[in-house]
């Protein structure tokens, strides 16, 4: 937990965050923000590439299942919770849902950050389960939403297109697909600005999301206090069944700990882009503010050390 | 040399509706377009454009008075309800009439 | 449908007096604004936005006749003796009257 | 305090032009100018402003009917028949009328 | 070939071509590509700079000789080829030839790399030929469509001015200053983000010209099928002339693959700028489509391992 | 001084202040000085921190003490300087004064490079001292202004948040925060990034503030002889008073130096936003111009090395 706030990536992003809440005038060009996301993007898909050449293809096929089954359920439940318990309109619930189920790639590179800080081995291939995860969430909570939705059935086409084609997967695959072609010894040429750079960064990266979750804080008021409880108690149950799945489809201790932080994670970049298009009626202050206001920090903060604490647990029991 | 009396739509919106306005104003008779980033605020609270989801754009488009205010219905029925935007007409002169 | 006449007012000013005039701004009844990045040159030499010291932005925001003079009137006072800033207005017509 | 009506140019250019479209404003008797990176559609193609060949900038100049008549004459001699630009006119309101 | 094919230099490209030919909504910061293009202009410099430490003045002036003999015989050469066999007005032919004239230093980058990869060595002073054969195919081009051209004489100053300070040569030029005045020692400090990140960068700049190759391929239907066989023909006619000339002129194998490259790559920043502004009536849907949609990604793809091969041919022959 | 004259990064100053003189359109992206500008004082804040770590609190109490005292003699000295020999105006002179008083964390970064690179050892807490002096300066430059006079008083509340939470202070700041929390183990992540990559992201720094100054070089006809001179002697003067304290409050030759430097340098991020805001009637272009036209590049090329003379005697006198 402290060995986790005192970690320089961890720091940046409180030093961020401060700087929002203190209204410093602090503020990273908006085309360093997005080339820090498009770099990240791409280096995690490169380095995932890289690492899946020592990768059996039988070892994946499990986790890939199990990551897949997590992808329909965690939305499907989310949802429910928010109908049920949280009183929300069917899209806002369905939007918000689809960001659950789907995955931020900063968490994963945290938590990677983590286990290797930490010396723990995971499984080459957790890039592809990242991957894996992100797409199914976002269909399925479009499907919710639009189960029974009078209005005129709405053209997939150009929203499978967003989703592939978007940022975010479109770089993660590319980079898995250079990593792997290229292999071990080809890609070193470019390791020095891709993998050596990588960790820092993450950190400066992590500055400027402390800066804007910070925006996103004052938006809490408006979102009430259900939303707030939801971003907190919905990773921790995501993260259970993670972990849970985790375990069961054979990973080790730190595969575990991964899926668990994917499954907790909740989407800023594919998923709020594709529900725009998609459910434009969704409020996005309620998504934004429960992705990035709330759950974002804790995962980064405080629940990493926890999907991990939980993964040692079963794994301890497991073994 | 006589400049001629033309309009122009002025639409300030959120950046993810790009390539869909580009495509009505084409269909709606625009000739062309020009697109510079932006940030804001307005009834949908504050855009500072520090990153993907809070960006605005820009679009303006030189047309007939009658193109002009097909473009401003379109965009009323279309986008006003669900998403951050605006936009406003005005008049202004351009030489090649025909060219908008 | 039918456009109602609106103003708009544009601010042409170094990026340092932002907060400022966008406090003055709310004010003075302005209920939105849209900000752009420039550069240019005047009276006060050229601003080319190179770095922190000589960067201008562009501030529009949309209004009534009144409150439009109202900011120009303003602006005129507060800022024109010791900044670089300009501010011009000029008729629009817009949908939403009770928007602006 | 009462306004004076004035008018604004705007060039939308390709930006390669900025420094000798400066220059030609200058000598036709404009005392400043602000200029915005943008990006468009027109006559001759996508200019998505992705690198240095297809960039576009905005200039816009505060001056008077007289001026602004000669600068888009000059403008349409100039360059039109061998750039993308384009440029229009427009009536506006300012404050202290012999700053522009 | 294939080898060539699973850089990642090279595969960055494809994965930005691919992105831009689906559609895909990745796009760079258009600073980003401003700002690489600007670091691998100067650190291209900067590496000349040092190496040219130790290349004795002597040895540089036959190479030297021979590429300014390129810069003016190529030019001439593509003008009447694409005046006679394509039909191009004046003007349009006279700005092409220029653009095969001249060259560009990112192909110049990926053959080092190239090299280096397959580590064969060449002279230390390539750079200084990279710089000295970017100018004089822009001044030809311009004579050729000014000769007996009636409207009024043009004004070189402003022309000149444009090209010797224009980003791309002053940067180059910059560059090998620093370079040589500081020295290998001196360099140090600087090198961990000059050389070492210096292929990472490059293969970053490739994905965002594959991107901005795709969007001129679209093009094509409007340029007409000449000039994508000139695109791919002219290239391989320089690069043998460029071939013959090092090889004449003492080059080693290695120097001699640069100087064929050199021959063989088109320029895509001086060379359009300046023809902008002398020969405004050209057409720059041409050129740019000719130097960036058909010759650089030949060059990067195919072309690269080709020229090496006819300097090992000639050198093997030679030998 | 020749040494110092083929610093790369003194070189790359050089060739971007030339490339202005020649009217080069070589221009920086502006969002790249902002990311420079940015990386460099977290950087500079960062280091600051870990080395921090091994510095006595004790031993920071004299120094600091003599840092202040500096950060309120030079902008009293300077002041009058500017009113009874120049004759500026009040608030002109005042607003000049407190960017004298105050600092160039640009400036403490290479004479930093500079100690390193003729390696002089300095104390660990001399980062602490660029954050200290940066601040009273500001203020007192202010109360001069403000003393009786007659427009109504101001508010310091903004003024007190602009200066502290500003860019530069809180970057710096927030650096040294997370360098010391973290410690020289955890942050080695990060150090390839922050640490590794710093002397060259100075170096193309430098050759953006090369372009920038030239600029101002432009202004020099409005501002008149007497600013030229003050820029080059009121540097001089504070590195003397520097080098005094700074060896009187037992520093060692290279915090001397460092001292030196730092009470010779003029502040051109935080200075003149704050003087902006404040003292709005102060012309700008006399104190950018004296600041970043003629202090700066004095400092960079020749004051450096004559600081570091200066300290040397003294420590040579002293021991
Ligand atoms: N009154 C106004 N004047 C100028 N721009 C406005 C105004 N109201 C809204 N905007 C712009 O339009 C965007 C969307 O407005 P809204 O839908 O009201 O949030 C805002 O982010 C502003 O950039
Ligand atoms: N005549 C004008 N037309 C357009 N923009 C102007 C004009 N004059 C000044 N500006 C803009 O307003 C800023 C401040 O003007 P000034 O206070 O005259 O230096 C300049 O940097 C320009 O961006
Ligand atoms: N009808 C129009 N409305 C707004 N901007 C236009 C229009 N036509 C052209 N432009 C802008 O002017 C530039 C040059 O136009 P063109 O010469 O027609 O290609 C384009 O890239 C657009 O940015
Ligand atoms: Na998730
Ligand atoms: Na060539
Ligand atoms: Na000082």
């Amino acid at each position: 937990m402290t060995g986790n706030l005192l970690d320089p990536i961890v720091l940046c992003f409180i030093v961020g965050l401060t700087a929002g809440l203190l209204k410093s005038d602090l503020k990273l060009p908006d085309q360093l923000y997005e080339t820090l996301s498009i770099y990240l993007l791409f280096a995690i898909g490169l380095k995932g590439g890289v690492e899946l050449a020592n990768a059996s293809l039988g070892a994946v096929i499990l986790p890939t299942i199990a990551t897949i089954t997590l992808g329909v359920v965690i939305p499907i439940l989310a949802y429910n919770l928010l109908r049920r318990l949280g009183r929300f309109e069917r899209t806002d619930a369905a939007a918000i849902a689809a960001h659950y189920g789907s995955v931020s790639a900063v968490t994963y590179a945290v938590v990677l950050s983590f286990l290797i800080q930490a010396d723990i081995a995971y499984e080459p291939y957790v890039a592809v389960l990242l991957v894996v995860l992100e797409v199914p969430a976002i269909a399925v909570g479009i499907l919710i939403a639009r189960m029974r939705a009078s209005k005129g059935s709405m053209k997939w086409g150009p929203l499978l297109h967003e989703v592939f084609l978007g940022k975010s997967i479109y770089l993660l695959v590319g980079g898995l697909l250079v990593g792997y072609l290229s292999g071990p010894q080809k890609i070193e040429s470019v390791t020095p600005l891709f993998f050596g750079l990588f960790k820092g960064a993450l950190a400066l990266f992590l500055l400027e999301m402390g800066i804007i979750t910070s925006r996103r804080l004052a938006d809490l008021k408006k979102t009430g206090p259900f939303l707030v409880g939801f971003g907190i108690v919905m990773p921790i149950i995501s993260g259970i069944l993670g972990t849970l799945l985790g375990a069961a489809s054979g990973l080790s201790l730190g595969g575990t700990t991964v899926l668990a932080t994917l499954a907790a994670s909740a989407s800023y970049i594919a998923a709020p882009a594709a529900m725009r298009m998609a459910l434009p009626k969704a409020n996005p202050t309620l998504y934004l503010t429960a992705s990035l206001g709330i759950t974002f920090p804790f995962n980064i903060i405080i629940g990493i050390p926890v999907y991990h604490w939980m993964s040692s647990a079963i794994h301890g029991f497991g073994g | 040399m006589e400049l001629k009396k033309k309009r122009i739509v002025t639409i300030v919106a959120e950046s993810i509706l790009e390539t869909s306005i580009i495509k009505d104003l084409k269909r709606l008779g625009s000739k062309g377009y020009t697109i510079v980033d932006a940030r804001g605020e307005g009834a949908r609270g504050v855009r500072s454009g520090d990153w993907d989801q809070n960006r605005n754009i820009i679009i303006q488009t030189i047309c007939s008075e009658q193109t002009a205010h097909l473009i401003m219905d379109f965009l009323y029925d279309q986008y006003y309800d669900d998403y951050a935007i605006i936009s406003y007409s005005a008049e202004i002169e351009v030489h090649r009439e025909n060219k908008f």
